[in-house]
């Protein structure tokens, strides 16, 4: 019976060691200190149980002592903030050139689309050994994406995107839950990470069923007749979308920002947020019209325009 | 007894229903509240017995998903805002602490019977709610879901929690005015009971932080009422400003639980080793270091909440800071121990119980400080275990202490000591049965608020459960036989455990102006040493 | 010791100096100095407030006691805007 | 113990004010009295304090939409009001200053302009509301706003209403606090020793002044 008795979750990612290594660290210094105040109050106790013939005696207040107990607790947590935040600088900095997906959580069910074409519900296929930097939007509530063999969780909080990075090194399937409540089956939110060999990826990759969200986005692209005013060489109307993905863009404000997803979507819903310099504010939203899904599909045409200098 | 000789005190000082629920005395307040808040107790108990059974088996099988959801909702609810938050500040502290300076009552009586007429017009609104379908946002009302997509009652238990805030308000300001102005001659500032100071520090905190939880309500009933787009991404709000609003006051709330209950432990391990508490400065200061800090650090439930890195990082760092204070209470509290001769008697079982519990949640709490690991045990059934230590470990371990401490002084009579040290030790043994699994479980990855679980997670609940039956054992038992002490227990005299301060220098139970003449103090706190 | 009694004619200069600060800040919202409206308007604003607390609410010969709570507010408002800003306005800042 | 004339728990409130009885003397009473006031005002600022916050956030994320909405705002209204309500303020603080000179009269005179003057500042707040309501500016379903970002806009105008509101809210409770202070000023309840209600309520009054003075420039005055 005690064989199985889970007391560590399994290590499959690269930062998943790292977190290990700082929370046993904790643990050691939270069951030292817990253990030496046990021992003092049982020692105490004992020998200063209250009998005849043993009398309290005043014991005064040495400086020393409570400098001593002040200045150790500032050293350890110093040490556990410099690791901490240390760690979690370098977990959260995606490297460069990971693989994009697309994750959408929307009540109690998560949807994946990968660029090259598959689309998943509740299943997320990922190659071993690559970093694969997840895209995380909510079409309702914040939910949270958790794998506690990755050791990674990040709140998906509606309105904008947030990104989640991990790189699989154990072949295998990993539990995938909901971490933040979003209501009723929010425990339903349940899915799985599979990681696989790169070749077996790359075959599973391909012998999907249904077109990749460029082509989708494509289509979206020609039914809400964007093409009038971004038709794919320079017009007057809108600012053109070739090659424009991920190059830094002059604003009508001045100021120059990233032509990425976040302002992609924040041009679908809140077009004249900001204004590409030389056009003016004319474009309608499409706010309620297009869906978290559907936006992703529009990014994935965009991008299939080809890329500015800079990769995303 | 005739009425003639009946003794004059607080509670035979008149009769009748009215002269109970149009008091002014601080003493009959503190036994309204008592009342009060014991019955939410064991609500909030029962709804706590309901989740456990639920989480006996992975599959959702005792109750629908919707229903658990209530449950825990309900549970947290009540469980912070009807019980922790009023706990030991109205019931002992409203009794204790104008005994404790030497004063014949609070500085605002009507104000503090105005503050329990408050807290049970919020316990009716949330009882409301309770009956006609319940809530299940959480307690932590998080947006958009609260705001927009729950279809439960949300506006009425919202409104239940707002009203019962003016309650914790309005304590806070009659003990600040109290402890400022109406001290016994004598009495300076750093010869007062630590337990006046950690109310004072507490009072702080309920002054200064509630009304940010009022306008937290107040937007989220506006927002459900016209959809005006506060807290709603579709319509330019950010549900973040929502979580730094609602954490600003509640985790300086988790100060109020616990700051009285180191008063209290404070009292009762200075009066049962016969000593001086060690460092009293030190132990004095760090309740206001605790209450300053602690309205710094609530970023660190944001870390995975899409917070800037950079916010992450100094919430972070001051989070460490406030731990320090803790850390200087508790190794105070062991050196008090030192030299002394200790009795074991059930307040002081339940002090020591404190002491280690505390200390295991306090650092159990680092590793929720820490940036790196909090990214893996956020929402899981860590941060449940963290809290529970210090919320049962610590805040009900003390006010049972603080119950059975100032037992004879409140009621006149004595509990049953045997009994109690029993009903200690099952509380001690069924709370760490019950707590301790879950850091493993958090550890493991098993989300919190999770109606139905994965099956490798069921052996550690089992046992939390299992822990869970013997812990609300643990819990009955005292309610039992102190209700039997009131017809049955010895008559207390005015001084049982021949403690220091003023509490203990007027007959048991007090009579209705506390002292006969104001007494004039003149050696320190806890002066065991003069006195054997 | 009840509070000081305060002349007439102090609470008639208090008056017409607030009267100014009122004119003062509208014409100021009227220059535009971009971002730094919104701190001369705060500034004006809180220099009414400190003439209203220490004049009008006699802050000036009360306690010392009620002189922190007044601050006490203000400070913990402070604490509640600044830490909350440290989010909202680095959101770019150290990762993208 | 010095001696008091007992008279059971409740306080005797005779003109010339007897203190309560957990009290050693009437300035103990005054002090406690103002003490526990500023602190009621140190949980107002805070509780204004939340809504200062959002609309700081709101108005650093989207700055041209709250400066679009904020100059549809009657700025002529807005300074007549702030006008009023500073002159309603010296009114108060010359009536608590009657009420130390134990001016009957006087305090009752200036009690009553400082209630007309509140009541004519609510008076120009609803016209204001009214206006409002016509350029279907009021935030949910029939806010109608020209210009581009109308979303943000309704945000600023939420915090409009929400702020202004909740300032009105507690100019209300003042008026009626004022009126109960009048009806006690006939009733000669106050006196050069005891005349604490009117401080206190005097102290409330300021307050919500204060929080117009900070309210005025952060909404009107966004980005003329």
């Amino acid at each position: 019976m005690f064989t199985e008795l889970p007391f560590w979750p399994q290590e499959a990612s690269t930062v998943a060691g790292s977190v290990d290594v700082l929370t046993i660290f904790l643990v050691i210094v939270a069951f030292s200190f817990s253990f030496l105040i046990l021992l003092l109050i049982l020692y105490f106790s004992f020998r200063y149980r209250r009998r005849p013939g043993l009398a309290a005696t005043p014991v005064p207040t040495r400086l020393s002592l409570e400098v001593l107990w002040t200045a150790v607790p500032l050293g350890l947590t110093a040490v556990m903030f410099t690791w901490g935040s240390g760690l979690y600088m370098h977990n959260q900095q995606d490297p460069p050139g990971a693989m994009n997906i697309y994750v959408v959580g929307k009540q109690w069910m998560w949807t994946v689309e990968h660029l090259e074409g598959r689309r998943e519900i509740g299943e997320l296929h990922v190659p071993a050994g690559r970093p694969v930097k997840l895209i995380l939007a909510s079409q309702d509530v914040i939910h949270d994406l958790f794998i506690p063999a990755f050791r990674i969780k990040q709140d998906v909080v509606p309105g904008r995107y947030t990104t989640l990075w991990f790189e699989a090194t154990r072949i295998g399937s990993y539990r995938l839950v909901c971490a933040q409540y979003c209501g009723t089956r929010h425990s339903g939110m349940i899915g799985n990470v599979v990681v696989m060999e790169p070749q077996d990826y790359q075959t599973w990759l391909a012998n999907g069923a249904d077109d990749p969200p460029a082509k989708s986005g494509e289509r979206l692209f020609h039914t809400f007749s964007c093409a009038g005013c971004h038709e794919l060489q320079a017009s007057q109307k809108g600012p053109p979308l070739i090659g424009m993905y991920g190059k830094s863009v002059r604003m009508e404000s001045g100021e120059t920002v990233a032509f990425d997803d976040a302002y992609i979507r924040e041009s679908i819903l809140d077009p004249n947020e900001k204004v590409v310099e030389g056009y003016r504010p004319i474009m309608p939203t499409f706010r309620n019209q297009l869906n978290e899904d559907e936006i992703i599909q529009m990014i994935a045409y965009i991008r299939s325009l080809g890329t500015g200098d800079a990769k995303p | 007894m005739t009425h003639a000789d009946v003794p004059e005190n607080y509670l035979t000082a008149s009769w009748g229903w009215r002269s109970w629920l149009l008091t002014r005395d601080h003493k009959r307040i503190a036994l309204l509240y008592l009342i009060s808040i014991t019955l939410f107790f064991i609500v909030g108990g029962f709804f706590a017995l309901l989740i456990r059974l639920e989480l006996l088996t992975p599959a959702g099988d005792l109750v629908q998903a919707e229903t658990y959801n209530k449950l825990f909702t309900m549970h947290g609810l009540i469980m912070i805002f009807f019980f922790l938050i009023p706990s030991i500040p109205s019931v002992l502290g409203n009794f204790l602490i104008p005994l404790m300076i030497g004063a014949r009552d609070l500085a605002f009586p009507r104000l503090n019977l105005l503050s329990w007429y408050i807290y049970i017009i919020g316990g009716v609104f949330t009882l409301a709610a309770v009956v006609t379908g319940g809530v299940d946002t959480g307690w932590t009302f998080y947006t958009p879901y609260s705001s927009t997509y729950a279809n439960s009652n949300v506006i009425l238990t919202a409104l239940g929690v707002f009203i019962t805030g003016f309650s914790s308000i309005l304590t806070g300001l009659n003990f600040i005015v109290t402890i400022h102005k109406m001290r016994a001659p004598g009495l300076t500032w750093f010869r007062l009971p630590l337990f006046v100071w950690a109310h004072y520090a507490t009072s702080l905190i309920m002054v200064l932080g509630t009304p940010v939880l009022a306008i937290s309500i107040t937007l989220i009933l506006l927002e459900r009422a016209f959809h005006i787009g506060i807290f709603d991404p579709k319509l330019g709000g950010d549900p973040l400003l929502f979580q730094h609003l609602f954490w600003f006051y509640s985790h300086p709330a988790v100060y109020i639980m616990i700051l009285p209950g180191m008063g209290v432990v404070s009292e009762i391990v200075t009066c049962y080793s016969r000593k001086k508490i060690f460092g009293y400065t030190f132990v004095a200061l760090s309740s206001l270091a605790i209450a300053a800090l602690g309205f710094m650090v609530w970023g660190h439930h944001m870390f995975v909440s899409g917070q800037s890195p950079f916010a992450g990082m100094v919430f972070s760092m001051l989070s460490f800071l406030v731990a320090i204070p803790s850390g200087i209470k508790v190794f105070n509290w062991t050196a008090t121990l030192y030299k002394g001769s200790i009795s074991f008697d059930a307040p002081m079982l339940y002090a020591l119980g404190f002491i280690g519990l505390f200390t295991i949640g306090g650092l159990t709490g680092l590793f929720l400080a820490t940036l790196a690991v909090d990214v893996h045990v956020h929402d899981t059934y860590f941060v449940i275990a963290h809290f529970h230590y210090i919320m049962v470990g610590g805040a009900v371990m003390a006010y049972f202490g603080g119950i059975h401490f100032w037992w004879p002084k409140i009621t006149g009579r004595l509990y049953p000591e045997v009994w109690a040290r029993i009903a200690a030790l099952i509380v001690f043994i069924g709370f760490n049965l019950t707590f301790f699994p879950q850091f493993l479980l958090g550890y493991l990855g098993m989300p919190r608020r999770y109606h139905a679980y994965p099956e490798e997670f069921q052996v550690w609940n089992v046992m939390s459960t299992a822990g869970a039956s013997i812990l609300g054992l643990g819990y009955l038992i005292p309610i039992i036989y102190l209700l039997w002490s009131l017809r049955y227990g010895r008559v207390a005299t005015a001084n049982p455990w021949n403690a220091m301060g003023l509490e203990w220098e007027t007959p048991s139970p007090p009579p209705e102006t506390n002292f006969a003449a104001t007494p004039i103090v003149k050696e320190e706190a806890y002066s065991y040493d003069i006195h054997t | 010791m009840s509070n000081a009694i305060v002349s007439t004619r102090t609470y008639v200069a208090t008056f017409l100096l607030l009267l100014v600060l009122l004119a003062v800040t509208i014409a100021a919202a009227y220059i535009p100095l971009g971002r730094f409206n919104w701190v001369a308007a705060m500034t004006i604003s809180a220099a009414k407030t400190a003439l209203i607390a220490s004049c009008f609410m006699n802050l000036r010969s009360s306690h010392r006691l009620v002189w922190i709570a007044a601050c006490a507010g203000c400070f913990w408002l402070a604490l509640l805007m600044i830490l909350s800003l440290t989010d909202f306005w680095t959101r770019g800042w150290l990762l993208p | 113990m010095t001696s008091i004339p007992e008279s059971g728990p409740a306080s005797v409130h005779a003109s010339h004010g007897v203190h309560d009885h957990q009290f050693d003397d009437a300035a103990q009473q005054q002090e406690a009295a103002t003490l526990g006031m500023w602190l009621f005002l140190a949980t107002e600022v805070l509780f204004f304090g939340g809504l200062f916050t959002g609309y700081t956030v709101y108005r650093s994320a989207y700055p041209n939409a709250f400066g679009e909405a904020s100059r549809h705002l009657d700025i002529v209204l807005g300074t007549v009001n702030t006008g009023v309500l500073l002159l309603s303020s010296f009114s108060m603080a010359m009536a608590v200053q009657s009420a130390q000179l134990g001016k009957r009269w006087r305090l009752l005179g200036f009690l009553t302009s400082t209630a007309v003057l509140g009541a004519v500042f609510l008076a120009i707040k609803f016209t204001e509301y009214v206006h409002k309501f016509h350029e279907h500016l009021v935030p949910g379903s029939q806010f109608v706003f020209a210009g581009p970002e109308s979303p943000h806009a309704q945000l600023f105008f939420s915090f409009y209403f929400a702020m202004t509101g909740l300032h009105a809210l507690h100019m209300i409770i003042g008026l009626a606090m004022l009126v109960v202070l009048m009806m006690m000023t006939l009733a000669n309840r106050f006196g050069p020793e005891y005349h604490t209600p009117v401080e206190t309520i005097g102290l409330y009054w300021h307050f919500v002044d204060i929080v117009w003075v900070f309210l005025f420039p952060l909404l009107y005055l966004v980005s003329r």
